[in-house]
Parts: C-alpha cells; structure tokens; sequence
C-alpha cells in the first residue's frame, strides 16, 4: 500500500492537532461547566490520530492489528459503562495498567529488534566497524536506548503495579502481605533488575547484542517488582498509588514515544507524567503525609485505640428529621461509609426535602473524603446534586459556627477534631472540616466501626453530637419518612 | 534487512535529537503541571481519569510496533501491546465522560 | 562560496523541521500563557517588563547573525543588531529588577 | 578558533538551562515575595546564554561584537538605574523596540545572504536545478523564508512603534496626529509591504533572487507602518499598544529563532507572545473596551461634558486631617494624579502617621489606575508601602461601607460612578472602585480637571464628597502638617 507522499504530512498534522486538543481538554477540566466539553474534544483527536496512524507507509499485520483494537475497545466500553460509580477507582488503576503495559510492551519490542540486528554481525571483540557499518539498519543511539529501557521499567512496575491496585480496590485481596525483611527483598529485587539493565544497556552502546537471558530477566524482575512494591500498601491509600502509576505509565509513554519519534506521544505522556507527579502530590499532602510514607509506611489498620471520656448519645430518626426541619441551616458532611452505603441519592432525596421547607442545604466536602481525590463528588454529582451547593473546606469552615445542624454520614477521619488536639494521634495536623462547632451534630454510622486511619473519634462522644446508628442508605430512608411523617 | 532497522514508521526525516527532546519533554512537563494546577478538587476523581485517557495515545505506538514486527514472538508481544492500549484509550474515555455527564449545576438540573 | 549558506552558527545536524516548530511553538506558547495567567495584578508592571527582558535573548541571534555577516552591509546591520539587542536585554534586567526590588510586605520593611 | 566538538553540547546545554531559567522566572513572578529572585535567576540564564555564545565555532567579526554589546549594555545600564520610577512605562517601551529593531535585522540579514546566494547562479526563467545544485549553499527552506519575512516585519512595526509610544510618553509628542483617511493610507501601507514581501517571497521559494527594491521597499515600509499605526493612538492608551509591542517583538525573536535553528530564542519568544497577548487582552478588559476600540478609535480627550445637579464642596486640609485622625478605617484611593504629583512617599508618611494613632488604613487600587496596569502597585512598593496593606477591587469593594473615610488622591475614572449609571459614558460598564458608599470621601485634585476618559465625575457632586484642591504633593504636605498639629 504506497500513498502519495503528502499524506504523511496529513499524518503529522492530525498528531499535532490531536496533540493540542489533548491539551485543551485537560484545560477545560478546571471548571465543571466546561470539562465534558472538553473530554469530547479530545476523545475526537485520539479517534482521528488512531484512524490515521492506519495510513502509516509499511505497516504490515493488519488484520490483526484490527482484530486486537476492536476487542481491546469493545471489552473496555462495555465494562466502563456497565460498572458502578462506585467502582471508579478500580476502573482507572485497570486502565491505567494497561497503558503501562502497552508502554512496556512497546520498548521490549524495540529492544528485541534492537538485538535481533546483530544476528548477521558476528559478536567479536573489539567490535568490528566493518561489519557493523556493512548492516543497512540504524542502531538506536545511546539515548534511545537508555530511554527504551526506561520505558519499559516504568511501564512494567506501573502495569503490575496497578493491577494489584485493582485488585485490592476491588476487594479480591483484603489483606496485606508484610513479610520480615520485606523493603530489604523489594530493593534487592529493584537492584537486580536496574543492573540487567545497565549490563544489557552498556553492550548495546558498544555496539554488542545483550544476552537474552538479561533482557528477559530484566522484564520478569520489572513486573516482578511493581507486584511487590504494591503488596504491602493498604488498600485505602491505593489511590495515591494509582495517582502515581499514572504519571509512571505517562513517562513510559513519553520515553517510548521518543524512541519511536512520536511527538504526539512524547507530550501526551509528559503532560499525563507531570499531571500525575502534582496530583499525587496534592493527595499526599491533603492525607498530611508524605509520599514515600505512603509507599513504605505500612499505615493504616492496627492502630492504637486511645479512650474518649464520655459516651456515645444514640438519636432515632424521626428526632433527628424533626431537629433538621425545623433548623435554618444544615450541613451535610459525607465521608467513605456514604460510598459504601451507596447512600448518595437517598441523601438528595432528603435534603431536596429539607430545601422545599426552607431550610438552607449545603454539601461540605473535604478533600480527601472518601478513597479518591473528589470521589464525593462524582457520587453527589451522579446522585444529581448540583455543583453549586457542594463547598470546599476552606469555604465552609469559617462558617461551621452559623449551621444548626451539621449531618455526618460515613465520615469519620475527616471529621476527627483529635486530628487538631492530639499530637500522638497519625492524622494529627490533617487540615479538618471543623464540624464540632456547629449548634448540633448527627453521625450516621454503623456502629463503632473505625475509619481509614483507625483511630478513636472525639468527636463521637461530644456533648452535641448524637448518633444515628445504621446502614447509611437505610438511615437516609429512615430520615425521609420521618421528614414526611411531620407534613401528615 | 531492513526490518532489522528500529521502528521508523512515524517518520524518516526530521529526526528529534536529545536537546529538541528535552525541550519538547520540559515544555510539555511545564504545560501540563500549570494546567492541572488550576483544576478544582471537585474535578480530581474525573482529572485522575482523564489524564489516564490521555496516555491512551500509546495505541498509536503500539500500532506502529506492531505493523513492524516480524518474527512470532514481537508479533504477539505486539498484539499485546494493541490490545492493552486499547482498552486503555476506549475504558479511560468511557468513564472519564461518564464521571462529567453527571457533573450539573441547580441551573441545568433544574432544566431537565 | 560557503558564506553565501543561511546562517547555520547554531547547530549543524538535528535541524528543527517544521511540525518540530510547531509543536515546540505550540506548547510554549501554553506554558507562556499559563504562567502569566496566574501573576496577580498588582505585579503587572513588572511581568510586562520582564518578559521585556526575557526577549533580550535575542542578543545571541543578534551575536550569530553579525558573526556570519561578511559584506560590509551585513555587518553594519549586525551591528546594529546586536546594539539593540544589548540595550534590550541591559535596560530590561535593571529596569525590572529595580521595580521588583521595592515590593516588600510588612514584615520585611519592620525589619529594615 | 576551533573548539573541542563536546563544547557544541556544553552551549546547547547552557541556552537550555537558559530557556528553563526564563520560563521559571516568569512563574516566580506569580508572588511578589518570590519575584525579585525570580528576575535574579533569570538574569543569570541570560548572562550565560550570552557568554557561551562567544564559544560556538566559526563567529567573525569578534571585535565589534563586543564592542557594540558593551556600549548598549553600558547605556541601557545606566539610563533605566538612573530614570525615575514614574518613566517606567516609557523605559519598558523604549527598550521593548530595541529587541524588535534586533529581530527585524536579524532577519534582514538572512534575507540579504539568501539573495546574495544567487549572484553565483544566472537567474533564468524556468530555474535550472543543475545551477542551484552546484551551490554549496542550503538555501533556506520555504518555511523558514516565509518566517523570515514575517519577523521582519513584526519587529520592525514593533521598532518603530515603540519608538513612537515612547516619544508621546516621554512627553516629547503630545498631540495625537489624525487626518483625514488616515486609517485608508496606513491599510495601504501595510498592504504595499505585505505585497512586496509576498512577491519576493515567491520569487525566493522559486529559486530566484528577490529583486533589491523589493526587499528594501518591504523593509522601509514596515518601519513607516508602525509609526503611522502608532501615531494617532493617544497617550493614554500607550501601555495597552506597548504590551502589543511586546508581544510583537516576542513573536518576532521566536521566528528569527527558528530562521537560525535556536530554541532558546523560539521558546523565549513565543512565551513572551503568549505573555505579551494575554496581558494586552486582561489590559482591554480592564479598561472595558476591545483592542481595536485602543487601536483605531482615537480614544479619549475632547468629551462631550454633561452637566451634574449640585456643587463641588471644598474642605481644606487640617480639617480633612481631623477627620481622618478619628476615622476607625479609613481607605486611601491613589490614580494617575499620583503618579504625575509623585505623592507616593508622602501620602505613605501620612497613612504612617494615621495608623501610628490606632487607624486602620488600606490602599485600594483599581487594576487601570494610572497608565499601566499595576502602575499604582509599583509607586506604592516605591514608597515602601508593605504590599499587604493593598487590596485589590474585588477584595476592597464589598467593604467600602464599613470604611469612615476615602481618601482619593489623583483618581477620577476608576471612582466614577457613571460607570454604573450612565449608559452613554464613554466607560460605561468598567468596573469602578465603590467609593461613593463610604461614609465620607474626601478628593485630592487640582481643579476641575477630568481624567482620561474626558469626562464628568458624579462623585464630585456627592452629599458626602469634599474636595481638597492642590496638586497632590503638596495636599498630602498639609494633611500632614494637619495630623502633627493635633498632637501639639
Ligand atoms: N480521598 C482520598 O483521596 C483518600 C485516599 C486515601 C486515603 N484516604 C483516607 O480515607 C479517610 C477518609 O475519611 P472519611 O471520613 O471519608 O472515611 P473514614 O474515616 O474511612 O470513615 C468511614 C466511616 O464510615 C462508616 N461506614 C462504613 N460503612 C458504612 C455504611 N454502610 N453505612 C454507614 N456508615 C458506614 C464507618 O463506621 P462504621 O463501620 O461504624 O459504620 C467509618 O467510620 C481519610 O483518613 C483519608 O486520609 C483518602
Ligand atoms: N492602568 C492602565 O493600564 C491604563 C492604561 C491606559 C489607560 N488607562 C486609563 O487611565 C484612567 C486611569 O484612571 P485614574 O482614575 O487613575 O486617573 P484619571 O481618570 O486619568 O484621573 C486623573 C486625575 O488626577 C488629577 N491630577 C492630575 N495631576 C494631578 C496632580 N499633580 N495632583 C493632584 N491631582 C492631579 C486630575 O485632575 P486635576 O487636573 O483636576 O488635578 C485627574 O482628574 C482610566 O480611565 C483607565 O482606563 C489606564
């Protein structure tokens, strides 16, 4: 199939619009108004620059070429549209592996051909220019081939990597695997692997073929690596880690993408590599821990219970529907248990019921409510809560003191006022939502359950908080009938 | 034998050596840390997957490794490849849009 | 006649072709645009004339272009050129640098 | 002088740390406690760049190259230490058009080499390819021709451009020069330019000599353009055509940078574009009007004066200084008239002495008071006013009604109240400090002046408005000697 030599400039063209609509549409996130528009826009470039890439010179197995994107698409569009909201996160750390795999794959691609060429050279040393010079193909240089092997590193441990991430997330693996010595096996595992690599690296750029032993080895001990540098993180702080292995398969594309001279994908993969690093970052640092003790910190769980002077005051749930009619404000504070209770449309269903009293509703939200950055408020938005009534943190905490009632459902961690109080505590310094200082406060939870950090919360055992025992979903039933038992 | 040579199937000419590389890297690191600066923490569930969507763009270069692969064992490396990007670049769209059709404010909500 | 050649002083190989243009013109102007969305208002000034200056880098095209000149035309030009472009770049470093200076918070000027 | 081959990585790697240097600059620019270091650094790049330039292989003409770049640094030195701070605006123009002359001849000497490479080759219709192959020279490809041309002409409307902007701001050229179909005779200018450069351009891509009149016909009428366009622009509106400029040159340096195949001038240039342009659009903005409204709508004087109900009430200065002295807030307005009475230090020294008894004093500065935006800004940080006591118009203005007394020296236009009420007013729709809700204002002018709008000022008239006449100098003196008096 030869094309007239303008279509690769046709080709060029459509990389770079794709490229700069991939841009765009990332801008266009920073407002909810504008941000679908933008996904469509860039969906649009992606669809163009794959369907051009078939007008590539040269390009042989087609057929299955066709075969595998249509399957790879129709498998993934299925599940994406068919999995619950609450999924979410499962669903991105799956997708995320495969790019990362993809990337990897990629590179050991290049790097098997890369070696393949030395086949008709015999391996003397010193290396012969001679012969080398007698071969019509052109070795990768240096650079190319350090970033290949980059590439395929990065892209392997973020494949691996995420899939235990999904798989915890999804709630196949509960537990985590801590054995004696662990980081000690992990490093050396990690320091294996780099050094087939450098070994391998060095004899490419002498102009040798690398042992196959080292590069397969290298690949295996990549994969490897990503599984065992994911077992022992907790399940809830997964979603750090995704955030990461996000940006790691956005390098590995942009390094792949050099050696393969794409710059659609080289700024693709950078723009997803630096978007990755910073949100990983804002995560860390809303959880008020650093990233590395994420990685290596074995938190979470365990936790040393600390006792609460006081008691827990039970409320029934007609009272506590009576309590919210009859105030001027409230604010309803979700946490994770809303996500599990899957308890969102019930709660909009309650407060449109408050809102046609009169009563003043607002959503407030803390950053890292929930197992994802915003996960509260994908779950609000898809339970149809306009955007407008959901607050900030910041916006809201000063105005704590002027709400009457203050409605935490499934929150716990980021409601913890020991997070102010208590130096010893783990999330001590987390910036909170400063619910105490409302008139009154409702907690919905299940019973004495703990939240994600695992520690007691004071805020339980206060004088004006009562509790409203239950499953979140079945408790914002409860609140619904007692609101319409009032009107008769 | 040329299916010896690297993948060259994106271009012949023009070749992007280190120094234009690191530009390009360093302009696109400074562009996409500026932009995602400004998204609001309403957005980051949504950012989180859209950006995964974008490295979907990797297919083009799964594509391309595979339209050149030769030998049995870079073919299936290569379909691999395909298929995982693939799934890549179809689910990360697929829920990044679902997440954002929900997104509405009281004006739009109260349309429907 | 090799001095007849355009003016290739700054690199012989890795030539930037045009999409290679594009893109580094592309995403600069993204970075550009990001960066200086975010000065505040009350740093206008000084952001105007520090991007003045920041154009001052045309002293080392200045520099090249008279390196090369060889008619007596050529290097009057050129050295026009390089005249104005090191009263850009001079003028522009003090003038921003002297602005800046000034900008202090409370705190700092309690000090003093 | 030939120069080990590793030294050509040694300067790619410094204009890459340059370029770097610039860009991070520009965003420290975003505070003004990391600003100044901000400039340093990048100043330091700059100096670098310009340093290893000398090293690159092959440079003649080595005697007045260093000659001229120290004359020009020396001069430019020593005139923006020695100007005043209220001459900024003009420096800033001043050294912008010099950037742009550097562009436009860079570029005119690319284009006088490409066209003397023809002299070696008979010029015949059709082009002989034997005879343009026998030429060792690599003609310059299509696209760097066509960017050739375009930054010399941008640069060169940016020259002289600002060479006009700066001569009316410097006072040299106060009046506004119009004429009848002006706008007729400068679209045929530039139309002629255009057309030069296009024939020529053809001419050039055809493998021919462009024809010298041509050339220097195109060149000559570019620099005419940007004095005719900037003629008739008033005064006022110079910082607004002087942030183009500055965009202009940007584009300019960035095309030349692309000509000579060097990065750091592209990415340099095309960031101070994009910088240049977003600015000049925020400037508009601010101002309520478009840039062609600043470009071709000879803007400003003359004025059809409409008549106000009411007298302006005169207060003089010791009884202004009372009242200020037991004001519990009071908010001090500066404006143009500031900048032109050089009252900065002294009305610091009096808002010094205010705060000295107990009051609480901010500046409130509108974003176009003065004649650049931040203009007030840097006049205060002169004075040293510490930058917290500023409040921006969003900030300030839901709390001008707590605020006892205003206190408006040299600001009329951005305290207008016709703004909001006047539907024919020539600002009609510009977002305007709220002055007129304080309790008192008191306004520092000489008379009955009007602003750059050209038109009447409803505050003036108000209940609670009194006016102290004087030039803004010499008004703070007294107000001054007014407080020092109170205490004995
Ligand atoms: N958002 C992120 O990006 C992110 C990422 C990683 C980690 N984290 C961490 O996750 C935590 C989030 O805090 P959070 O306050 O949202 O959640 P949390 O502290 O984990 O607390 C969740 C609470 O919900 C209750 N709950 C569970 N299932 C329920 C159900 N079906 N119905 C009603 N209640 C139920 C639980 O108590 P019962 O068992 O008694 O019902 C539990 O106390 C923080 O520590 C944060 O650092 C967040
Ligand atoms: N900042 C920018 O970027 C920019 C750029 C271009 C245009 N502009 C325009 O400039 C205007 C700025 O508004 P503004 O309120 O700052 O200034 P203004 O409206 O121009 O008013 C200045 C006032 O200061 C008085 N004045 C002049 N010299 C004085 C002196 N020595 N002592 C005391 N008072 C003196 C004048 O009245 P007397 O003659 O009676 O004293 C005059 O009414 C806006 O219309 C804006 O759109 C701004």
């Amino acid at each position: 199939m030869t094309l007239p030599s303008y279509m690769s400039t046709v080709v060029d063209a459509v990389y770079f619009i794709a490229a700069v609509l991939f841009i765009w549409g990332l801008k266009r996130m920073s407002s909810p108004r504008t941000a679908r528009r933008g996904i469509v826009w860039a969906g649009a470039g992606m669809a163009a620059a794959i369907m051009v890439t078939f007008l590539l010179p040269g390009l042989n197995n087609l057929g299955p070429m066709a075969i595998a994107i249509v399957v790879g698409v129709a498998l993934s569009w299925w599940v994406g549209r068919r999995v619950a909201m609450t999924a979410m996160p499962q669903m991105v750390a799956l997708f995320n592996g495969m790019g990362g795999g993809a990337a990897a794959a990629i590179g050991a691609v290049e790097l098997i051909r890369f070696n393949r060429a030395f086949i008709a050279i015999p391996d003397t040393y010193p290396i012969r220019p001679e012969a080398w010079a007698a071969q019509t193909a052109v070795p990768l240089s240096a650079v190319e081939l350090a970033l290949a092997f980059l590439g395929v590193l990065i892209g392997a441990v973020s494949f691996t990597g995420s899939l235990i991430a999904f798989a915890k997330l999804q709630g196949w693996m509960d537990r985590r695997f801590v054995f004696p010595l662990q980081r000690f096996v992990n490093l050396a595992i990690f320091v294996i692997a780099v050094a087939c690599a450098i070994i391998a690296l060095i004899a490419g750029i002498e102009g040798h073929a690398f042992a196959w032993s080292l590069l397969i080895g290298f690949i295996l001990l990549a994969l490897v690596f990503g599984i065992a540098m994911t077992l022992p993180i907790g399940g809830a702080d997964m979603p750090v880690v995704i955030s990461m292995y996000n940006a790691f398969t956005g390098l590995a594309v942009a390094f792949e993408g050099f050696v393969l001279q794409n710059e659609a994908m080289i700024i693709a993969g950078m723009v997803v590599g630096a978007a990755g690093t910073l949100l990983t970052q804002l995560m860390a640092k809303a959880m008020n821990r650093s990233l590395a003790n994420v990685l290596f910190g074995n938190f979470g769980g365990g936790g040393e219970a600390q006792e609460i002077a006081g008691a827990m005051k039970p409320i029934d749930a007609s009272d506590a529907a009576v309590m919210m009619a009859y105030a001027e404000r409230v604010a309803i504070v979700p946490g994770y248990g809303m996500a599990v209770a899957q308890a969102q449309h019930k709660i909009w269903e309650f407060a449109k019921l408050l809102i046609d009293r009169g009563v003043k509703v607002k959503f407030a939200i803390h950053p890292v409510a929930g197992r994802m950055p915003g996960h509260m408020n994908v779950l609000l938005a898809e339970a149809g809560v306009p955007y407008d009534l959901i607050a900030d943190m910041d916006d809201i905490n000063p105005e704590f003191s002027n709400i009457d009632v203050a409605l935490v459902i499934g929150a716990n961690d980021v409601v913890n006022p020991m997070a102010k109080t208590d130096p010893n505590s783990p999330i001590y310094g987390m910036p909170i939502l400063d619910v105490a200082s409302c008139k009154n406060v409702i907690v919905i939870k299940r019973g004495k359950g703990k939240g994600f950090a695992g520690i007691e919360n004071a805020l339980f055992y206060a004088d004006n908080t009562r509790m409203l025992y239950g499953d979140g979903q079945a408790a914002a039933n409860e609140l619904i009938q007692g609101l319409k038992a009032l009107d008769g | 034998m040329p299916y010896d040579a690297p993948i060259r199937g994106f271009r012949g000419d023009g070749m992007i050596t280190g120094f234009l590389a690191l530009y390009i890297f360093m302009l696109a690191a400074f562009t996409g840390y500026e932009i995602i600066a400004r998204v609001p923490v309403i957005l980051h569930t949504p950012l989180m997957s859209g950006s995964n969507f974008v490295h979907g763009i990797v297919l083009v270069g799964a594509m391309v490794a595979l339209g050149h692969a030769t030998t049995p064992a870079e073919i299936a490396i290569g379909v691999i490849a395909v298929l995982l990007a693939a799934g890549n670049v179809a689910g990360g769209y697929v829920v990044t849009e679902r997440m954002l059709e929900m997104f509405k404010s009281s004006k739009q909500s109260d349309k429907q």
